[in-house]
């Protein structure tokens, strides 16, 4: 077991700095940073001495040997655009992405995990069938037209929620919550929405499949052979079996949800770690950029992480070896 | 009592009904353990599925009757079957290592079904439980009941699945194929846990199954199914002992006695297509090097795999899977090799074909040794020398190349036959040689039933003209019919071009017909080797003196 | 659990926030200033927010016009080249301190330092001497009528309180106290900032001018997504809106209880051509010339643009032509050279077919996408009227992150530009895209295209020094007409401003697209 | 009988499956008009002379002030939309069929090896698969997309953007395919026709891409369906945050991003037409990848 996470720890230190590599190559390229950093009337020179001074004119292995070594030192720059310290920038935005990926998250379980349990049960029921389509609908249209759709119906016509930012947020031990007040969740339902609408596709066809194929199993005929009563069967025995795959899959997908917080964020003007990053990309800030890159992997690698953990949670064969 | 009356099943398919079993008739009454015996699709299983109301849909009873006791089982309405299903009637599969919820403890399995049927209180279901336990034999229930399923072996798992079934006390159980999956020792433990039960509980059994030495030694009575419908039913004496239906008969006839040798089995409907039309084949095989006769000495071989490692600082110990193992094949013999799961049969195989790599000791193949597994190059000769039939013909032949293809490969490949019309056409041949039309060239796998793939699977071993030819339970996985023809065929094959081959086998019965020497195999050690019929009429060890002892089989008086 | 009884609170707290009371203002734009450094970046968005909080010696009127702001008078100095400035007495600072011609002198420093960004303003200036605590005189190499104009974004900031939070320079790689404080003279403070999420502002309870506005407390956001930002307004969350998608009006207007103001920028779009360059780089037929060396070619191409169109269809009629680098109104334009090539393609032709292009040629054609209103659709447009005339332009758009680099580095034939001239008169585009490529000198220092025309070079110095109004109109007329005679670019029109506003709010909307808060009043 | 249904099965669920029909049908009808839009479309959106500013914004035919010429309108450059739509999806499929070819080429072949040869290999594969997953597609579109107008003469640039979309498409999809492969190869080696090849002494590629490929083709189809609609909505994703295709390279997503400006100025032809466009491809994509999944997955029927 220990040796497992250890191992697995190791591996991941690997991806993080492979991925730090990509994200640093990415810097020479995305653009002129200088140009960005000084207004129309700044002399050449003068932007040529900015230039040196930030060490862009540096080769490409030493700049990435003083981002990697100044990074394992805690010391994460500065931003070309606002000046400000990189790691303070970060901070103040991962809890806005982090409450709306994992509400997200918890949206898609809440609804994809009972529907894909009903769809596996009644296959061919006439709800099942538009269920499927809708769902499928849904995810085939582009993630920025749902949003701004949903803008324009429930922010503009009906005027029910907010239609941008995060509304009353709420200073927890530095954490900056907007899960503790009512306009905070209002706030947050029709980003969280947005985002959740293909995870909740995902885990409800998952979910259904899987579950058809447990209903398949031996124990869990031998179940019904026995008489066991029909919801333990389909949610004791039957949902909890499928559980592993799901996991996973759900897991692999966190990564995405959080990318694709990129095209939520800038929609909704939700300010974390995405809207910071586009803005970034607009201003050629690279510092931002790739810190962003690397916490992204981070997140991915933790994930993954307690994913494994989970595993051993809830399936006892990876916990203990046989005893008889 | 269970009355079944004119009892038929269809299956609506795309083109109309399949009717997969038709008016049966039968009776069981309580403490009787019945036995239902028939080749695969015989419909054996559909009859239980009937009984228990658990049909794989869209099945459905077309009309007879089934009533267990004074209810009516037709009549029940789902919610009220429901009821009966383990409160009356309950199950055994066949696979323990399937059938029971990997996720959830014993205890909670149990006392969920014991409160599901009674209102017993958490307390009371627990100790009704681990009496159960205590009751089938497994030692200190009381903790042992806290272990999940996967911390039991095989034959601990299959008592936990029957003490579930039994933990509402119903008056029957069908128990489907209930020892299939199980070693012969741990299944006569299992049969004498079952016929204790219909005793002690006066439950009554359905035991289905295609094994008739299961039948004759537990059941007392008996039906004989074919394609759906009853052949002969009865009291199992009469039955097996004087049969009177021909089906049954030619059954009896097929079943490999574990007493005697007999030099071939009489086979219903036996196609003696292998002396015509396979000449050319045969002749092709012949110009080989026939006469020379290759056998295989193995020499302090062994084998062990890398365990599963949990620690960084220390190695796990090595598992070892075949030890110190010393065996010699004369050339043109058959060697039988038996043992039961996990005794290494199958590594020995592999270890000889190179798929693993033994870590000690000698292999030579007609005097030249064998390179061991990476380290034997692509075209080192014994590549060709050596060729294996596998236990599974479902999985041993590529479904997605036509036979025509699978056949002609090892002789393009070793570059026998240039040409690749001649190809084709002796691939046709050897087709006919080993039982089968020609015409099959042009079909694929799954167009054929599992005895035509396994002669199939013969065809494509001959086509490598090999000296060597290893059967890894070429048969476990036919009926007895079936098996009769491909184990006639393979004796046949041997004479005729005086192959060497390594039978293994789980079945003393079957290896007693076939092997000329027989090893017996445990825990990857050898724990006796001698002449097959000395061996079978005076063991030597006690682990095979046991074997013999636990495997089921006929009264002499039935021999027909 | 303290913690969370605290959340709830706070949640209550946030909730009564949102039904505040009507001088509470939220504004939003598209960007959000990136410091709040006077000093430190020379863009508009900083500048625009900035004017909010600090003030300059002079500052611009609703219509422009400079006017006395910490400087209550200006003159010009005897006997040498330069300007006198006499403070205004009795003002202070945020913070309380006393405003003093030291801070004066400190901020010029400070903003001509190498580490500020605005410190070309400072090019000219030779010297600058403290009189007394309320004069200053500000010395310049030459004479200078244009200096009080060129600095009315130059702001004042306390010696003292810098000082003592060691912000004596402008932030340059890490970031100083003055990247996230304030402490100026003008009618607004800083209450709160989170940068690109909310920055609020408190008016200055001691501001030294009489307040023209009602607002308790204005609430800026920037909100990157013009869609969303709009439906922002529209649902009543913010009270005020700059800029909105001209596509948009109609949708504005329609809804009762809001407004759309519509006004002009100083900003003149223009199509630049690679004067300079040997050859085309991105001609698939021409490799060996540079037809836009031929002011044939150059006209040929104004004379392809039919600009009513693009008013129509693109602009929704919200666009005024231009004929040169200036709008009307912009001091320096020039009346006599009021118009600009005619939409005609036949000329077009004709004048292809003159310089020996008569079946035309391909080139390549730069344009920013994120940078100008509609730039692409703009570019998209022009390049399909150019090939009706045998111009095929070769379209390739980028965000203006790699577009500046791609210009400084001479990579195009033709390419966009939009200039407005930092001190609103004519001399600045002069002095920045007409005069020759001069590094030393620091000028045509955006005259990508190397455009050069030795009067013109001459002509800049003496616009800069004369005094006299007409006779600088005069050299001023001539450097158009010799530019609109040459083609050196093609004007196409002046930007259009279009701001939006709930129905309640007044407000004045300036040309250079800087918002005023002082003159908001919410009814 | 038997051999009869088994054999004509896929088509017998499909002759039954009334949304596949349909699917396959909106799904062909696309895929043709794509095909031939230089010959149907009424103008070519990529020869800038074909069509006028002077045209631009008209309504579709059945609202009034449209011009019949234009059935479903034109755009804020003039172009006709049945023509935009017909390149649009021309584009869109090209792009998304060829990352979808290199993602499978890519992940199958390592999955493949992997699956085969285990051990090292395979960890190191599997690493690298993280790395990918750990920058999920936006990102290493955005990579690819900076790399590209990095290092590339801006010369080329232009010519080059679909190709580099493509790759970044690409890049972010072949994980997918890998993993699948790598499983389902796991699963083969056990089988015993795998055995006899390699104990013949065949060759790994031949065993692998002979032998193997062939019997894990089916799970591999299902995902290159799923993963063809998602391609095609990541493009429009990636135009949408500018990272994209060039607006006068008509692809369904510049057409959905150009048309986001007109939400609200009452053009809405502009927006919902490609969008609907879009839906419909993507759907009747993903329902044939149902019944794909359907067919080779029996148990699931």
């Amino acid at each position: 077991m220990v040796y497992f996470i250890l191992k697995r720890m190791v591996q991941s230190v690997f991806v993080m700095l492979a991925v730090a590599f990509l994200a640093f190559s990415l810097f020479r390229f995305v653009g002129d940073p200088i140009t960005q950093m000084t207004g129309v009337e700044t002399s050449v020179e003068d932007q040529e001495r900015l230039r040196e001074e930030l060490g862009l004119n540096d080769p490409f292995v030493y700049q990435f040997m003083r981002f990697t070594g100044d990074m394992l030192k805690g010391d994460f720059g500065f931003s070309y655009r606002t000046r400000q310290p990189v790691a303070e920038m970060i901070a103040s935005r991962i809890p806005a992405t982090l409450e709306l990926g994992v509400v997200a998250l918890i949206i898609s379980l809440l609804v994809g995990v009972p529907a894909g349990v009903y769809t596996a049960l009644k296959p061919r029921g006439v709800l099942t069938q538009t269920i499927l389509m809708t769902t499928l609908v849904g995810v085939s249209i582009p993630t920025f037209v749902i949003g701004i759709m949903l803008i324009f119906i429930f922010g503009v016509q009906l005027g029910w929620l907010p239609t941008f930012g995060r509304g009353g947020t709420v200073q927890i031990g530095g954490w900056e919550s907007s899960l503790f007040t009512i306009d905070g969740w209002r706030a947050l339902l029709l980003p969280a929405i947005t985002l959740g609408v293909y995870q909740l596709t995902l885990t409800m066809r998952l979910v259904r499949a899987e579950m058809m194929e447990v209903m398949r199993s031996d124990y869990i005929r031998f179940a019904m052979a026995r008489g066991v009563p029909t919801a333990s069967l389909h949610y004791r025995h039957a949902l909890a079996n499928t559980m592993v795959p799901v996991i996973t899959i759900i897991g692999l997908q966190f990564g995405g949800v959080i990318a694709f917080s990129i095209v939520t964020e800038s929609v909704f003007q939700w300010p974390g770690m995405g809207l910071l990053f586009l803005e970034s990309i607009r201003f050629v800030d690279i510092p931002v950029m790739g810190v962003y890159l690397v916490v992204i992997a981070f997140f991915f690698v933790l994930v993954n992480l307690v994913v494994d953990l989970l595993y051993v949670a809830i399936d006892p064969r990876l916990r203990i070896r046989d005893v008889s | 009592m269970l009355t079944i009356k004119g009892l038929s099943v269809k299956f609506p398919t795309r083109f109309g009904d399949f009717t997969a079993i038709e008016d049966v008739d039968m009776t069981i009454n309580p403490g009787e353990i019945h036995g239902l015996v028939g080749e695969s699709g015989a419909g054996k299983s559909t009859v239980g599925a009937a009984v228990i109301g658990l049909l794989q849909t869209p099945g459905y009873v077309a009309n007879g009757a089934l009533t267990l006791g004074d209810t009516d089982l037709r009549t029940l309405s789902p919610s009220e079957a429901h009821k009966v299903r383990g409160d009356r009637i309950s199950m055994i599969f066949q696979d323990p290592q399937t059938s029971l919820n990997p996720l959830m403890t014993i205890e909670r399995q149990l006392i969920e079904t014991i409160q599901t049927h009674s209102d017993a209180s958490e307390s009371e279901a627990r100790k009704r439980a681990v009496d159960l336990l205590e009751e089938i034999g497994i030692k200190n229930a009381a903790e042992r009941i806290k272990a999940y399923p996967h911390q039991f072996s095989g034959g601990m798992r299959q008592r936990v699945v029957i003490a579930l079934a039994i933990s509402t006390d119903p008056e029957l159980i069908i128990a489907d194929e209930p020892t299939t999956a199980l070693d012969v020792a741990v299944q006569s433990q299992v049969l004498d846990l079952i016929q204790r039960l219909a005793k002690e509980r006066q439950i009554a059994f359905m035991l289905i199954t295609h094994d008739i030495g299961v039948i004759a030694q537990v059941a007392d009575c008996v039906t004989v199914m074919r394609k759906g419908r009853v052949m002969e039913t009865g009291v199992t004496a009469q039955v097996l002992g004087k049969p009177q239906h021909r089906y049954t008969q030619q059954l009896m006839d097929s079943v490999p006695p574990l007493d005697r040798k007999i030099d071939r089995f009489r086979v219903p409907d036996a196609d003696d297509t292998i002396a015509n039309n396979g000449d050319m084949a045969e002749d092709w095989l012949l110009e080989g090097a026939q006469h020379v006769r290759t056998g295989l000495s193995l020499r302090n071989l062994t084998v062990k795999f890398a365990g599963q490692r949990t620690s960084i600082f220390r190695k796990p110990p090595p598992y070892v899977a075949l030890d110190d193992v010393t065996l010699n094949i004369e050339p043109g013999s058959i060697m039988g090799l038996v043992g039961e799961s996990g005794s290494g049969k199958s590594t020995l195989a592999k270890a000889i074909t190179g798929l693993v790599t033994p870590s000690d000791g000698i292999m030579e193949l007609g005097g030249s040794v064998l390179p061991f597994g990476k380290s034997r190059d692509r075209d080192h000769p014994s590549r060709q020398l050596i060729q294996m039939v596998f236990q599974d013909p479902y999985s041993s032949l590529n479904s997605r190349h036509k036979i025509g293809d699978i056949l002609t490969e090892p002789l393009w490949f070793y570059g026998f036959v240039k040409d690749a019309q001649e190809r084709e056409k002796l691939a046709a041949a050897m087709l006919s040689l080993v039982g089968m039309q020609p015409d099959a060239i042009s079909k694929y796998p799954h167009q054929f039933s599992g005895g035509q793939r396994q002669r199939i699977a013969v065809a494509r071993a001959l086509l490598a003209r090999p000296r060597f030819l290893i059967c890894d339970e070429p048969t476990s996985a036919l009926d007895v019919s079936i098996q009769a023809e491909i184990l006639n065929l393979l004796k046949d094959l041997q004479a005729k071009f005086g192959l060497t081959i390594l039978f293994i086998s789980h079945n003393l019965a079957v290896v007693r017909q076939m092997a000329d020497n027989t090893a017996v195999l445990r825990n990857g050690k050898i724990e006796e080797v001698g002449e097959t019929n000395a061996l079978y009429t005076a063991p030597q060890a006690e682990y095979t003196k046991s074997l013999m002892d636990l495997t089921p089989m006929m009264p002499t008086t039935w021999q027909t | 659990m303290k913690t969370l009884k605290l959340a709830l609170l706070g949640g209550a707290l946030s909730l009564s926030a949102m039904g505040a009371s009507a001088e509470t203002f939220r504004w939003a734009s598209n960007t959000d200033p990136q410091t709040m450094d006077p000093h430190a970046v020379n863009s508009a968005p900083v500048l625009s927010f900035l004017n909010n909080v600090y003030e300059g010696l002079v500052r611009r009127g609703q219509d422009m016009s400079i006017e006395p702001s910490l400087a209550t008078s200006w003159a010009p100095l005897e006997g040498e080249n330069g300007w006198r400035f006499t403070l205004r007495e009795g003002v202070t600072f945020q913070d309380g301190a006393a405003f003093t011609s030291e801070d004066v002198m400190f901020s010029y420093q400070r903003a001509s330092n190498e580490a500020a960004d605005v410190r070309s303003w400072f090019a000219p200036v030779s010297d600058v001497r403290v009189v007394d605590d309320f004069t200053i005189d500000f010395v310049t190499t030459a004479p200078n009528p244009l200096f009080p104009d060129s600095i009315a974004n130059f702001m004042i900031l306390d010696k003292g309180w810098a000082e003592a939070n060691d912000a004596a320079l402008p932030a340059r790689d890490a970031e100083n106290f003055a990247t996230m404080n304030v402490n100026g003279t003008g009618p607004f403070t800083l209450a709160s900032r989170d940068p690109g999420v909310r920055t609020t502002l408190t008016p200055n309870a001691n501001w030294w001018d009489n307040v023209g506005h009602n607002v308790t407390e204005a609430v800026f956001t920037p909100i990157g997504n013009s869609a969303t930002g709009l439906a922002a307004l529209l649902s009543g969350e913010i009270d005020f809106i700059q800029p909105i998608p001209l596509q948009d009006i109609a949708q504005v207007e329609g809804r009762d209880g809001f407004k759309v103001l519509e006004g002009e920028e100083t900003r003149v779009i223009m199509f630049g051509f690679g004067h300079e360059h040997e050859a085309l780089l991105y001609s698939s037929d021409v490799k060996d010339a540079n037809p836009f060396a031929d002011p044939r070619v150059r006209l040929a191409a104004a004379h392809a643009l039919d600009l009513a169109s693009i008013d129509r269809v693109l602009f929704r009629g919200k666009i005024d032509t231009a004929s040169q680098l200036v709008p009307a109104g912009i001091s320096g334009f020039s009346e006599a050279n009021q118009d600009r090539p005619a939409f005609d393609p036949d000329r077009a032709k004709a004048l292809l077919a003159e310089a020996g292009y008569a079946d035309g040629f391909s080139f390549g054609l730069k344009c920013p996408n994120d940078r100008y209103i509609n730039d692409e659709a703009l570019c998209r447009a022009a390049a399909s009227m150019f090939a009706a005339v045998g111009l095929n332009a070769e379209l390739s758009t980028g965000p203006v992150r790699d577009y500046w680099p791609q210009l400084r580095a001479d990579d195009f034939d033709m390419y966009l530009l939009g200039w407005s001239p930092g001190t609103f008169d004519m001399e600045h585009p002069i002095r920045f895209l007409l005069h020759s490529q001069d590094n030393d000198k620091k000028l045509g220092s955006w005259n990508f295209g190397g455009y050069s025309n030795a009067r013109v070079d001459e002509l800049l110095p003496q616009i800069q020094q004369e005094i006299d109004p007409a006779a600088r109109q005069t050299l001023v007329d001539e450097v158009v007409a010799i530019t609109q005679e040459e083609v050196a670019y093609i004007p196409l029109y002046t930007q259009p401003l279009i701001w939006a506003a709930k129905d309640n709010v007044d407000l004045i909307q300036r040309a250079d697209n800087f918002f005023m808060l002082r003159w908001v009043t919410v009814n | 009988m038997i051999a009869f249904v088994k054999k004509y099965e896929g088509l017998w669920l499909f002759v039954h499956s009334s949304a596949a029909i349909i699917a396959a049908l909106v799904a062909a009808l696309i895929f043709l008009g794509a095909v031939f839009a230089p010959w149907i479309a009424l103008v070519n959106p990529y020869d800038l002379s074909s069509f006028s500013l002077f045209d631009g914004l008209l309504p579709p035919m059945w609202e009034d002030g449209a011009n019949p010429k234009f059935i479903l309108g034109t755009d804020d450059q003039g172009r006709d939309m049945v023509s935009s739509i017909l390149y649009g999806a021309r584009l869109s499929l090209v792009i998304g069929l060829s990352a979808l070819t290199i993602a499978a080429v890519l992940g199958v072949g390592l999955g493949l090896a992997a699956g085969y040869y285990g051990g090292r290999f395979d960890a190191i594969v599997m690493r690298i698969a993280d790395v990918q997953l750990a920058l999920p597609a936006i990102l290493t579109a955005l990579l690819i997309d900076g790399i590209a107008r990095g290092i590339l003469p801006s010369a080329i640039q232009q010519d080059l953007r679909v190709a580099v979309l493509t790759l970044a498409i690409a890049l972010s999809l072949w994980v997918n395919f890998a993993r699948t492969a790598r499983a389902s190869t796991f699963v083969q080696m056990n089988k015993e026709y795998v055995q006899a090849a390699i104990m013949m002494g065949q060759r790994p590629i031949r065993v692998m891409f002979i032998h193997i490929l062939p019997n894990i083709l089916g799970p591999l189809l299902v995902i290159m369906t799923v993963d063809l609609a998602s391609a095609i909505l990541l493009e429009a994703t990636l135009s949408f945050l500018g990272i994209g295709l060039p607006a006068d390279s008509p692809s369904l997503g510049t057409l959905i991003r150009i048309g986001m400006q007109f939400l609200l100025s009452g053009e809405w032809w502009i927006l919902w037409i490609p969008t609907l466009f879009l839906v419909a491809l993507v759907v009747s994509i993903n329902i044939l990848g149902d019944f794909l999944r359907d067919i080779f997955n029996p148990r699931l029927r």
